[in-house]
Parts: C-alpha cells; structure tokens; sequence
C-alpha cells in the first residue's frame, strides 16, 4: 500500500521501466486473489493510472521516433 | 849338289828367306861402325813422297846405296835436298827384310863441304833465337806508301837495278836511297852493318829497306849469317825485307827481317804498291765517296718520304675527323638520354597516379555510407522494435487487468462498506448504529450512516439499516 | 548519459570517425537491450543527429572530390 | 596534418623530386586506408596538386629540353 | 650542381679534351638517370654547349691544318 | 708544348739528322694518339716544317754534290 | 767535323801517303753511312780534294835514286 501511493504521488517520476513493472506486480496481486476487495480495488485504480503512463510514454517515443526519422530524412534511410 | 852336301854337313837346319834376312839384318844393325856412320856422297833419284819420306840413293863414281829419310828426321832439314847435291848423309845401315836389301837409313843431311859453316849457323839461329830475335810478334807490317825506299846493297848489282826498275815502274813516287855495302867476303858484314846505320840515322828516315844480294853458295850468303849483320837488322828503326839469294837460300838475315822476300824484285814489290792499282783507287775513291753520299741522300729522303707519307702526316684531318666521330657519338648519346629522365619521372608519376587512382578515396566514402545507413537501419530497427516490445508487453497487462477488474462484481449489484478510512467492513458488528460508513457501487461511492443493528441471527449476519 | 549530452553538444568538432564509432556504440548498447525506453528515445534522437553530421561529412568529401577531380583535371589523371 | 600544410603552402618551392617522394608517401598512406575521411579528402587533394605540380614540371622540362635542342643546332646533330 | 655551373662560366678556357672528359662524365650522369630533373636538364645544355664547343675547336683545328697545308706546301709531302 | 716552340725558333741551327729524329719523335707522338688537340696541331705544323727542312738540307747536299763534282772534275774521276 | 776542317787547311803540306790514308778514312766513313748529312758533304768534297792532290802526286812523280856515299872496294862490290 505504501508503495503504490508513493508511486501515485511522483508518478511523473517515474521510468516506464518501473512503471512496468509495478503493473505486472499488480496484476501479480489481483491474479493471487488475496487482496481484500478494497485493496484490490486501489490496485487496480493504480494499475489504471500505470497503464496511463505507460501508454503515454510509448506515444510520446513512437511520436518522437517518427518526428526524428523525418527531420532526418527517413526517405533516404531505406535506399 | 855338292854345294848342298856340305851345306847339309855343315848345319843340320835349312833356313827360309825371311830367316836369312833376319840374320842378316841382325848382324848388319849390331854392327857399331854401321849403326853411327858418316856418308858423303852425291843425292841421285831423290823421290820426296807423299807421305813425307825422302827416297834417294847415295853415290860416288864407283858405288850407291839406297837411302831413305823418314819425314820425322828430314821436317827440319833447312834446305831441300835434290838430285846432284853433294851431301853427308848421318845414319845407320839397315836391311829392309821384305825386298832383302840393305839401305842407309838416314837421320840427318847436311850439304857437303859446309859442315863447319853449317854448324855455326844452327848454332847461332838457336842461340838468336832463344833471345827472341827472330820471333813473330816483333814483325811490322810494310808501310803501304813508302816515300822512300832504302836499299843496302851492292851498288854496282843487278840486285839494285832490279830493285830500281821495279819501284820505277809501280810506284815512281817512292825514291829509292842505295846505301852501298860489301855482300861478299869477309868484309861484307860490317860494311852491310854500316850501310844499315846509314840508313837508320838518315833525317828524314826512310819508310822501308831492302837488304839484299843475288844467289850464291852458302859460303857466299855468309855474310848475311853473321851475327853483327842479324843483330843490326833485328833492331832497324823501320820495316826490313830481306832478299838474300834465291829461293831456297835460307840466311839468319832472313829470319831477322820483318818480310822475307824470294828475290829483290819481289822485294821491292813487297815494299811498294803498284801505281796503276792506286790509281785506280783514287779513281774509284770519288766515285765511292760520292755514291756513299748519294745512297745517304737516297736514304734521308727514303726515310723523309716515309715519315711524310706516315698517315698522322698525310692525313693530318684523320684524327679531327676521329674525334668529331667520338663528339658525334657522344651527342648521340647525350641525345639518346636526354629525354630518359623525364620518361623514367613520368611513368613512376604514372604509375602513383594508377595507384592513387586504385585508392578510391570516392569509393571509401561509398564504404563509409553502408556502414552509416547500416547503423542508422540498425538504431531505427533496435528502438522500434524496442517500443514495439514494450506496447505489447503493456496490451498484456491491460488486457489482464481488465479481466482482474474487481470493480466487475459490483456491476451485479454488490456494495462494498467502507469506514471512514475506506477500509473495508465485512461485518455488521463493527458497524454500530450512527457510524458514518461509506458504500461502494460499480459506479461509485455513496455515504451512508448506519441507523441501526439487528440481532444476531444464527450466523446467517445481522441485518443492517443503513441511512444513506 | 553524460556522455550523449556531451556529444551533442560539440558535435561539429567531432570527426567522422568518432562520430562513426559513436553511432557503433549506441548500435551495441541499443542491442545489449539494456536501455531503458526513454534513454533508448535518447540514444535514437543523438544518432540521428550522429547519422545526419555523417552524412553530411560525406556529402562534403563527395563534393569536394568531384571538385578536386574537376579542378585538378580529373580526365588527365585516366591515361 | 600539419605537414600537409605545410606542403600545399610552399609547392611551388618544391623541386620535382621531392613532390614525387611527397606523392609516393600519400599515395602508401591512402593505400593503407588508414587516413580518417577528412586526412584522407585532404591527401587526395594534395596528391592531385603535386600529381599538377609533377606534370607541369616534366612538361616544362620537355619544353627545356626542346627550346635547348633547337637553340644549340638540333639540326647539325644528325649528320 | 655546383660543378655544372661553373663548368659554364669558364667553357672557353677549357680545352677539348677537358670538354671532352666532362662531356663524357655528363653522358654518363644523363644516361645512369640519377639526376635529378633540373640538373638533368641543366647537364644537356651543358651537354650541347660542350659539343658545340668541340665542334667549333675541331673546325678551328681543321682549318689551321688546311693553312699550314697550303702554307707548308702539303702538295710536296706526298711526292 | 715548350719543347715543340723551342724547336721552331732555332730550326735553322739543326742537323738533318736532329731534324729526322724530332720528325721522327713526333710522328710517333701522333701516332700515339695521346696528343691533346692543339698539341697535336701544333705537332703537325712543326712536322711539316721540320720535313721541309729536311727537304732543303737533301737537295741542298744534293746540288753541293753535283757542284763540287763539277769544280773538281767530276768527269776526271770517271775515266 | 774539326778534323775535316783541318784536313781541308794543310792539305797541301801532305804527303801522298797520307792523303790516301785520309781518303780511305773518308771512303770508309762515307759508306758506313755513319756520317751526319751535312758532314758527309764535307767529307765529299775533302775527298775530292785528296783525290786530285793524289792523282797529280801520281802524275808529277819521277824515278829517283839517291846514292848514299861509302867507300867501298870497288874491286869487292861485283857479287
């Protein structure tokens, strides 16, 4: 519990690495069953917030990637 | 037969011809008086024999005997035996066994009557000689142009007439000077000696001298032996030529003087040379002298000629012309390697410009551009794959959490309480009437406050009021 | 990290070459997949720029050969 | 480098020898592909001027050796 | 090279065979190729001068022949 | 070569027969070929001379002779 | 040569003899080919000189006896 809260708190600090991993730690969790229900819950609305983060991390580098690879000219990359 | 009868008596042996001769001849050689005999007599049928030995038989008005004279004992005879000689023969009788015959074998000769004279002579020639008197190195040659002949003489001989016509005739140049002398009797020795001195101290001397007489017996040539007359000969200033007697005379003169001639004119031949033979030499000598001095000029221009026609003389342009070749040759040379330095630079330059050429700088960059676009392929392929990998590894987890959605159980109806601290309350005896409790529905959060409890029910829970 | 930054920065001073090794670098790195997303978006974006100074390195030397072959009589140099 | 400088500065100074031994040196270097791209744009660049400086030497000793030829009697030389 | 030039300075005091000797030591040089490229082209004008120098004494020589011929009477030498 | 002009000047005091030998020494030197050009011009001219005088000294014995044939009686002498 | 000089000078005082004796010399000298040129001439015409001396010593020549004075017995002089 400690843990995810932290993790809510400086979300923005986050790697998506960690971010990853925190979200299959989750699904570890909720998988196991033993969460109370509340607490299953709180994983879960945690887990929405990863999955948040972690979409927009691969959005912000497919986007970069893709900008990049224009301004350099990525017709002339596949010859 | 009677003869032979007594013979027989007499001696019992027979003797053969050889035997008899033998004994004869032993008896005749073991005789004294036949072995060492003096025999005079006149030389007749004298043979001189090839081989040297003397034949001749020994004779007087009534007799002969045969005689020989082997050349061993007659080489030294100093005079020539001949046919009507009167001599005395030296000897010993022997038989000569081959022919039976007795003869004198003869071991010297002398002429006869002159014995005494004879002596003296060998006497004296040995005594001259032994002094060196007569000796070979002490004759001088004749002068070849005597200007003056002297002759010593009998003034009023043919010997100076002879003399005189001769000189007269071959060489008129020469006068002849007559120191007369005695030649004959006791008084002609120191008469020839005094002529002799005569002519010696004479100013100028004369070149030559004649000394001579006609023939004679030996007694007549004495005086030419005397000693006084050789002795004043032997030491004459100037060439003597001695012409005593004829041929065959031998005197001590002769021995003495430088030449001996045979007779006075062959003398005065001797001494002077034949005016018709130096004419023509005289004659000659010009031509000789002027024919060496033309064969000298021949020669100098035959040798003149050939160094001129020597081809460094004649030619002189040769050796400009050999060294224009060389000069030639050298330019041809200089002209053949002149452009070999810049061919030589220009193929090494060619052959850097095909090497920088292989180089390919612009190929390299070609190299260099793979390599780039294969990094950038490999950079590009890498992150994408990599945001790939993780999107997918984000879909699994959405879609696993979508199935763990616990909120899903609401959906049918459940509520969860919570207390105030939305925790989750499972039983209704934590829930006192009045607390403030919080419901949870799929679609959210209500609060509610419990109003009140039911009794416990046999486990079945208590039944709870909630005021929402 | 320190390092991308770095070169970055005084790209322009930097040669081909080390540009190249560089890029090789990254390559390896890219491929260890050790590289967190964001270091990788990082990685791609100093590439890139690494790539572009390469290749206009290149299109430099290209040009300036053809120049040199012109200037200095390319033809000639073809016996 | 620094004595490519030096070279291209004073060519002209060169005698025909030295340029060739310069050349030969560049032309070893580029052949052992050593050279980084810039070094070796700039070898090339200087090979071309002293490959310029070489040819215009031993032209302008053809030249030498033709004006030379006629001016000392080509003509007498061939008898 | 030192010796080329002063072998011009001073040709007219040299004699033929001086000339000749230092023609044929050019020769050689030119022909061994070790020259260098100026030098070689320095030692053919060399070269013709000293020919031409030759040249000019044999033609003096030949002409002082031909005068002291028709001085010396060549006619009576050979007879 | 001083040897030669000595000869020259006093030529006149000569015998035939040194005159000879000088020809003769000289035309071995010639001969030889070690003669310098001008040494060998200067040879020439002095042989040349020195054949005239020989010359000279022939004809003038040569007419001594037939003078002093004719003075003395040359026609007595063959009778 | 001083000889022939002096020879030439008291010719006349000679004797017959030796003016042959001198002509011999000078034949022989003369053919052994020994003698310098201008010598031989010289030698020639001393030749000549003697010859004639000679001959007219030959032609003027007459017979004479000189009688030495001694007294002899005129009885004894007939051999």
């Amino acid at each position: 519990m400690e843990e995810i809260r932290e993790v809510e708190a400086n979300n923005s600090g986050w790697t998506f690495e960690q971010a990853m991993r925190r979200l299959e730690e989750i699904v570890r969790q909720l998988e196991s069953g033993d969460l109370p229900l509340d607490a299953s819950i709180r994983a879960y609305e945690e887990s929405m917030r990863l999955v948040k983060f972690c979409r927009e991390q691969l959005d912000k580098a497919e986007f970069q990637l893709e900008k990049l690879g224009q301004e350099l000219g990525e017709d002339s990359v596949t010859p | 037969m009677n003869a032979l009868t007594r013979a027989a008596d007499q001696t019992e042996v027979v003797l053969t011809v050889t035997e008899l001769n033998r004994r004869i001849k032993e008896r005749l050689e073991s005789d004294p008086r036949l072995v060492q005999c003096r025999v005079a007599g006149e030389i007749s049928n004298f043979k001189h024999h090839p081989s040297g030995h003397m034949y001749f038989t020994l004779k007087d008005e009534t007799s002969r005997i045969r005689a020989v004279m082997f050349s061993s004992r007659n080489r030294r005879l100093p005079f020539r035996p001949e046919d009507g000689m009167r001599v005395i023969a030296f000897g010993a009788v022997g038989v000569f066994e081959r022919d039976g015959q007795y003869q004198l074998y003869v071991e010297d000769l002398e002429p006869d009557g002159v014995g005494a004279l004879f002596v003296r002579f060998e006497q004296l020639r040995r005594k001259l000689a032994d002094e060196g008197l007569f000796a070979q190195e002490r004759k001088r040659p004749l002068p070849r142009f005597p200007a003056r002949v002297g002759v010593v003489t009998s003034p009023t001989g043919a010997v100076i007439r002879d003399i005189c016509t001769t000189i007269a005739r071959r060489y008129p140049l020469a006068r002849v000077v007559l120191s007369p002398a005695q030649v004959q009797g006791p008084e002609a020795a120191p008469t020839i000696v005094r002529a002799l001195e005569v002519l010696y101290a004479l100013d100028p001397k004369v070149d030559v001298i004649i000394v001579g007489r006609g023939g004679g017996s030996l007694e007549e040539l004495w005086p030419f032996n005397e000693e006084m007359v050789v002795r004043a000969v032997a030491r004459s200033p100037v060439p003597v030529v001695s012409a005593v007697g004829h041929e065959t005379d031998v005197t001590l003169c002769d021995f003495a003087a430088d030449v001996r001639a045979a007779t006075p004119t062959a003398a005065a031949e001797l001494v002077c040379p034949h005016q018709t033979e130096l004419r023509a030499y005289v004659d000659q000598a010009s031509a000789r002298a002027r024919n060496a001095v033309l064969v000298k000029v021949a020669w100098g221009r035959d040798r003149l000629m050939e160094m001129a026609r020597r081809p460094v003389l004649r030619e002189p342009a040769r050796t400009i012309a050999v060294r224009r070749q060389l000069i030639d040759y050298l330019e041809a040379r200089v002209r053949e390697a002149q452009r070999r330095p810049i061919g030589v630079r220009r193929r090494a330059l060619a052959d850097l410009e095909r090497r920088l050429q292989r180089v390919q700088v612009g190929g390299s960059i070609q190299a260099r551009r793979q390599a780039l676009m294969r990094f950038e392929h490999q950079v590009r392929s890498l992150v994408g794959r990599q945001v790939h990998f993780q999107s997918r590894r984000l879909e699994g987890v959405i879609g696993k959490l979508e199935a763990l959605n616990p909120l899903a159980v609401l959906r049918r109806g459940y509520g969860v309480i919570l207390d105030e601290d939305g925790g989750v309350i499972t039983s209704v005896r934590a829930l006192a009437p009045g607390r403030r409790i919080g419901i949870r529905m799929h679609d959210g959060t209500v609060e509610a406050e419990v109003k009140s409890r039911g009794g416990d029910s046999g486990g079945r829970g208590e039944q709870l009021r909630l005021d929402l």
